[in-house]
């Protein structure tokens, strides 16, 4: 039995995606044409040789419960090890109640009744490959009481806003742990991932809860910081990292991993990122297609034009459709003439009498599930 | 799902020599096909969708591929409490030494007492390699509506060639009335698919006296289906229509292959209804760089395209090089062609490396060419 | 595939079982030590040959969730079959508002999408054994819109008293539908459970918003009754039925099964009950320990006396403890000395330091889970 | 599960002629022990929970059932994605006939293409045989410590016995020096268990020539080991303690059932960091009627007892019925003791009925008495 438990958490506050995040939590958004983002937490559990994982749902949890299932197709021995689905009471009323430690603490029966020494936990909006047995070797090495994953960027200006940035000493020691007010290009931001003993998690839970009904664990850990009670590390995380907070970063994060040097920093033959299958047939590219730079998922009819997009299963483009750097979801339908860029079609959307639909890089035009335009 | 009454047994042992290289390692009914899948997924998923709970797979050539899977019976969903795909190879037992499987009755007499466990009350026997969708619940209503000891699955052929096939000569209520192997002069075009219903009572005795009978080639279309008519028993022929393809030859596997391009192919490998299941890769979705040219292609997940594709099929994890060209031809899982390279009337085996400037095939071939090892590149 | 679509339904209002329904819907009530009062209806319909099924979940969905998994253990081939859980947005401010009908039309995408004529429908928490494929068979035969099935019963004055009665008239036809108000012993009780096509059920499912937004579909229907719209047909259902609307009833019911000839009504070797399985070892029973007329789960340990009883998995039963006419439920203990009469005792609950539990058989005590006595 | 780099091959091939008419039907490792499970639920479950994820089980003799139990990977959480077990049996080869498995080694040599599909680093030779349990892990990680070529696991057994063992002399580092098989006067008492971790690559080209060897019985403990320390290569022994029990005869298997009857019993079936898994039967929870009278019993689900039963162990949907006496005795799966008959030191074989008033075993007897067949009631 591994030495961690892993924990992948509900979305929190923050992220707020437009349109994707009306059905289903961030965890359960298309990504890539075959993935959901939960697919990437998950897969670093169960690649790290972790086995018993919690998922933590709050609103929504059909989706995610569907998609997850018994854990079986992220090698997950169903014996041995255990997917474990968690749910939240919700509050309706108030968001501002609905925390991860109040996720935690509808769930402490749970949490109590965990074995291993360790918990890694990550959140279901980043996207990112990490093994966590390293870490945790890190960890225990470095003898630390937290150690968290951040990234460096340099567009920390007028990117990852609602994430949390970090400082790190030379010691690799956090210094403090805050919100991204936009102030520098240069961040370090904090992956929203810890390690940590079971019982510290268990008691910065409680703590959290009795300073504010309305705490995260990242405001108890912030102020623990502060406070500098415990010796908490900072480790920095390399190769591609993804933040899905809103639509633009969606949309970003979709369109930069066309380029097939970002994409192998994220997919190896020795990391795979495993994900339930639909059982498409192939695709099939008609005569007169055209396709360029673009994933294409399994179970599509192309006839038209695709340019550096990434299309969906068992999407349809009919002919002379020009589907130009466009996130295109499973089974919908571009229709023939139709003429779109810079656009994010959710699911089941029938784009057939409205022939244009252009927006802006900066700013990418969305077309709601099922819709008919 | 209730305990089916009806079990399958699937023949897998086909060694496919016309295949040559392709079957060299694996059975044929594991032979790669339609970007995706392996032959015998079709038998595997017509079984699952027609309500089958319990199929074994009956193999005894080079079968560690196949045992290993179809051993994994969640690809279908056959892996429930009291469901499974089970590879039945021969066994050495108390009584006997251990013995290949001497025909396709034999196959099934070997393993009687595998049947037994489930005391199915009909049995339906495939074959492995054939591609094709069929609802075996429908041919057991059939089986039942007649009262049929036995029901076989016949394809109407064109005339002029009903002479190649196993012919089932019926009366106008299609009750068989004789069977033909490959008739000289053939009386019908209704050429027997291989697929059989019987009640497994009756079949079960037949093959007690079959198994011990010195001049018996312990075979269902030479031995159990004559004696069944000779004996009176009521056979009849169940009419399949549709698509169906014996992928024998390395030009019908291409032929078969190819007829995917059509948006009409009469497989419609699409139907959401009667979904062909199959292994699932860890692979990104398939990718198709900036200076592509592809034209009429039937791709899935893991290809990377970068040169020129047209009118041809690529399965999982097929690579084709910028400025390499793949026109007219059949890519199996994995091949790479590398820059320049150019594929043209081809099968290029899985795993296959066509080397940089190498050329293989031609355009004004008569028959495809079958690329069983690495080309190297022309520097 | 099957003509006909498995629905089983969220735990009613009505329902309202003290102490067990704290932290689980009636689905998941532990049942004769195995099982769980969901694996019945599901149970009924996969051995009919039904593979296509929806579970409605309302509160505390946890434990269905983990239960059902993804329904292999109830031979539901994963491909061509489905077991789909579905969610409902609970109104934790009304319990009124919480009906069947809002569940249907939180979901309403998901009834959309079903492919099969038929839908049969089931309740959670009443055990029974039925063949749906006969009663599909003589739903279509009559040519009613609606087939209903009821249980007739001699002790309807005292007992039922949360289920509805219907009247049916010598045609089979359903003539009334209402609450069983105890005014009659003999009694035809409604069984939750209907057949009808899914077309009709997604009309009387906005019928009945439109009348109310409290309505539920059996008042929808009990309308529809009155209004003599709809060829509502009754079908009399024969063997064992238990309805489990109180803590009395689940007593009862569990209590009566000990007697092998009213189990085998319920049991057969042609319709197994399918359950999730736990991988306990078999029950030592150890020297000294007496065991009487009583059913005993795998994983216990018993070294006192068990009368009359029902043991879950797992319990411990101490040296010279007296367990008599009293259901425990997995993982309990009852230590040394302990005697107790007519007790349910919940999951994990630990009975050392109190030393007598008596209740009567007409009002069994309950120890709360994990609760320390 | 990220890929584990140990693969696991479990030589389930074992006649077990000593147990007699019980392993006329079935091979030894899929004989019922311990009231719910079969013997190679334990080196399967011990594969499970040391997180290996691929197991081949190498089988030849009657396999059909232990074929058909052990596909069903599901029991065992060993259908994930990439996970499984196999069922290896001889195979036909387009280079050679079909062959029986002619050793230990040769049955792992015969599958080198399976275990090449995985290429893992070490592999784990394990008999299907033997009850214990055993954390596999921490024996690769013994091996890997010790930078070993391979690790064998061995049991202190009495001094007395160890010369009917094959015994591991080593040094004061654990080295083994050298192995005597069934020494007349043994040097240790450390007894082999049949347990090994090779390094593969170096184990797949000794497998390699040992095939070509015409003097080899190719066998682990008669050549591989000797000609690995022959060749001065390093072999660890890594020390077993706990409860193991081979199972090989009658006498033997009551007792390690009738082991199950103590509080301590050193097997702790109930430890649930390792859970030994099972197939799970449909079936109500043991049953103990109003007039039974039951002591010292290890019981199941499915178990219907109404008469006296004592210091015994019954096994799934066994039956007891009023008035009939059952002491010092295992009863296997399906068994039905009717009214008024007496079983006493007695092992019933699975499905065996002993008729109304029948007298079967005695308290006297030396040895255990195996009752395998119907025994007729006394009216």
């Amino acid at each position: 039995m591994a030495r961690a438990f892993g924990i992948v958490t509900s979305t929190p506050r923050r992220v707020n995606v437009y349109g994707l995040q009306d059905c289903r939590p961030a965890g359960a958004f298309s990504f890539l044409g075959r993935y959901r983002v939960i697919d990437f937490p998950i897969s670093n559990l169960t690649n790290s040789g972790i086995e018993n994982i919690q998922v933590y749902l709050n609103k929504f949890p059909r989706s995610l419960t569907d998609h997850l299932g018994t854990g079986r197709q992220y090698n997950i021995n169903s014996k041995n090890g255990r997917l474990q689905l968690l749910f939240c009471n919700h509050n309706n009323h108030n968001e501002v109640y609905n925390t991860d430690v109040s996720d935690y603490l509808d769930n402490m029966d749970y949490l109590n009744l965990i074995d291993q020494e360790y918990v890694v936990i990550q959140p279901c909006y980043m996207i990112f490959k990490q093994d966590f047995a390293d870490i945790l070797e890190e960890h225990i090495q470095s003898g630390a009481d937290i150690s968290m994953l951040y990234h460096k960027v340099n567009n920390g200006r007028d990117h990852f806003l609602s994430c949390r940035v970090v400082t790190v000493d030379k010691d690799q020691k956090i210094t403090s742990l805050s919100e991204n007010r936009g102030n520098r290009a240069s961040q370090s931001i904090f992956m929203d991932s810890y390690v940590m003993k079971k019982d510290l998690f268990v008691d910065l839970v409680r703590k959290a809860r009795e300073y504010s009904s309305t705490f995260s664990l990242a405001q108890m850990i912030s102020k623990e910081c502060e406070e500098q009670n415990l010796n908490i590390r900072g480790i920095q995380h390399k190769g591609y990292f993804a933040a899905i907070c809103d639509l633009q970063s969606y949309y970003d994060a979709s369109i930069e991993l066309l380029d097939m040097k970002v994409a192998r920093s994220l997919f190896s033959d020795d990391w795979p990122i495993y994900t339930r299958t639909t059982d498409s047939c192939p695709t099939q590219v008609f005569e007169g297609a055209n396709i360029y730079h673009s994933l294409v998922s399994d179970g599509c009819e192309i006839e038209g034009t695709v340019a550096n997009s990434v299309i969906g299963r068992g999407v349809k483009i009919g002919r002379d459709a020009v589907v130009k750097n466009s996130v295109v979801l499973s089974y919908s339908e571009i229709g023939p003439g139709v003429h779109m860029e810079y656009q994010i079609v959710d699911k089941w959307a029938k784009v057939l009498k409205t022939k244009e639909l252009i927006a802006r890089p900066d700013d990418p035009g969305y077309v709601k599930t099922a819709d008919r335009l | 799902m209730k305990h089916s009454n009806m079990l399958a047994m699937i023949l897998a042992g086909g060694r496919g020599s016309r295949l040559h290289e392709l079957t060299s390692k694996v059975a044929k009914p594991a032979v790669s096909y339609g970007g995706k899948y392996r032959i015998i997924d079709f038998p595997l998923s017509n079984c699952a969708n027609s309500g089958i709970d319990v199929v074994g797979v009956l193999t005894q050539y080079e079968s560690v591929l196949l045992n290993s899977y179809v051993a994994a019976g969640s690809r279908w969903g056959l892996d429930t409490k009291d469901s499974g795909v089970f590879v039945l190879t021969p066994r050495e037992k108390a009584e006997s030494g251990l013995d290949v499987y001497r025909g396709t009755a034999d196959a099934i007499s070997q393993n009687i007492d595998f049947i037994d466990q489930y005391n199915p009350d009909y049995l339906l026997v495939l074959s492995g390699d054939h591609i094709y969708k069929m609802n075996y619940a429908k041919m057991l209503d059939a089986h039942l509506k007649a009262g049929a000891d036995a029901t076989i699955a016949v394809l109407p052929v064109p005339m002029k060639e009903a002479s190649r096939f196993g012919i089932m000569n019926t009366d106008a209520d299609g009750n068989i009335v004789e069977f033909e192997e490959k008739p000289a002069k053939p009386k019908s075009n209704l050429a027997s698919m291989g697929i059989y219903i019987f009640s497994w009572k009756n079949l079960r005795k037949m093959l007690v006296a079959d198994m011990k009978d010195p001049n018996s080639d312990h075979d269902f279309g030479k031995n159990i289906i004559p004696t069944m008519l000779g004996e009176g028993k009521k056979l009849i022929a169940y009419k399949f229509e549709g698509y169906w393809k014996d992928v024998g030859t390395i030009d019908s596997l291409w032929e078969a292959n190819m007829d995917l391009l059509n948006k009409q192919n009469g497989l419609d490998l699409d139907d959401r209804s009667w979904r062909i299941y199959t292994e699932d890769v860890s692979a990104l979705p398939a990718y198709i760089g900036p200076n592509a040219d592809v034209d009429r292609i039937y791709i899935t997940q893991g290809c990377v395209l970068e040169g020129e594709v047209k009118n041809s099929v690529l399965f999982t994890n097929t690579v084709v090089a910028e400025g390499a060209s793949v026109v007219d031809s059949v890519l199996m899982p994995g091949v790479k062609v590398e820059e320049g390279a150019v594929v043209t009337r081809a099968l290029v085996a899985g795993g296959v490396k066509i080397g940089k400037g190498a050329v293989v095939g031609s355009p004004d071939s008569e028959n495809i060419l079958l690329v069983s090892k690495n080309v190297k590149g022309v520097e």
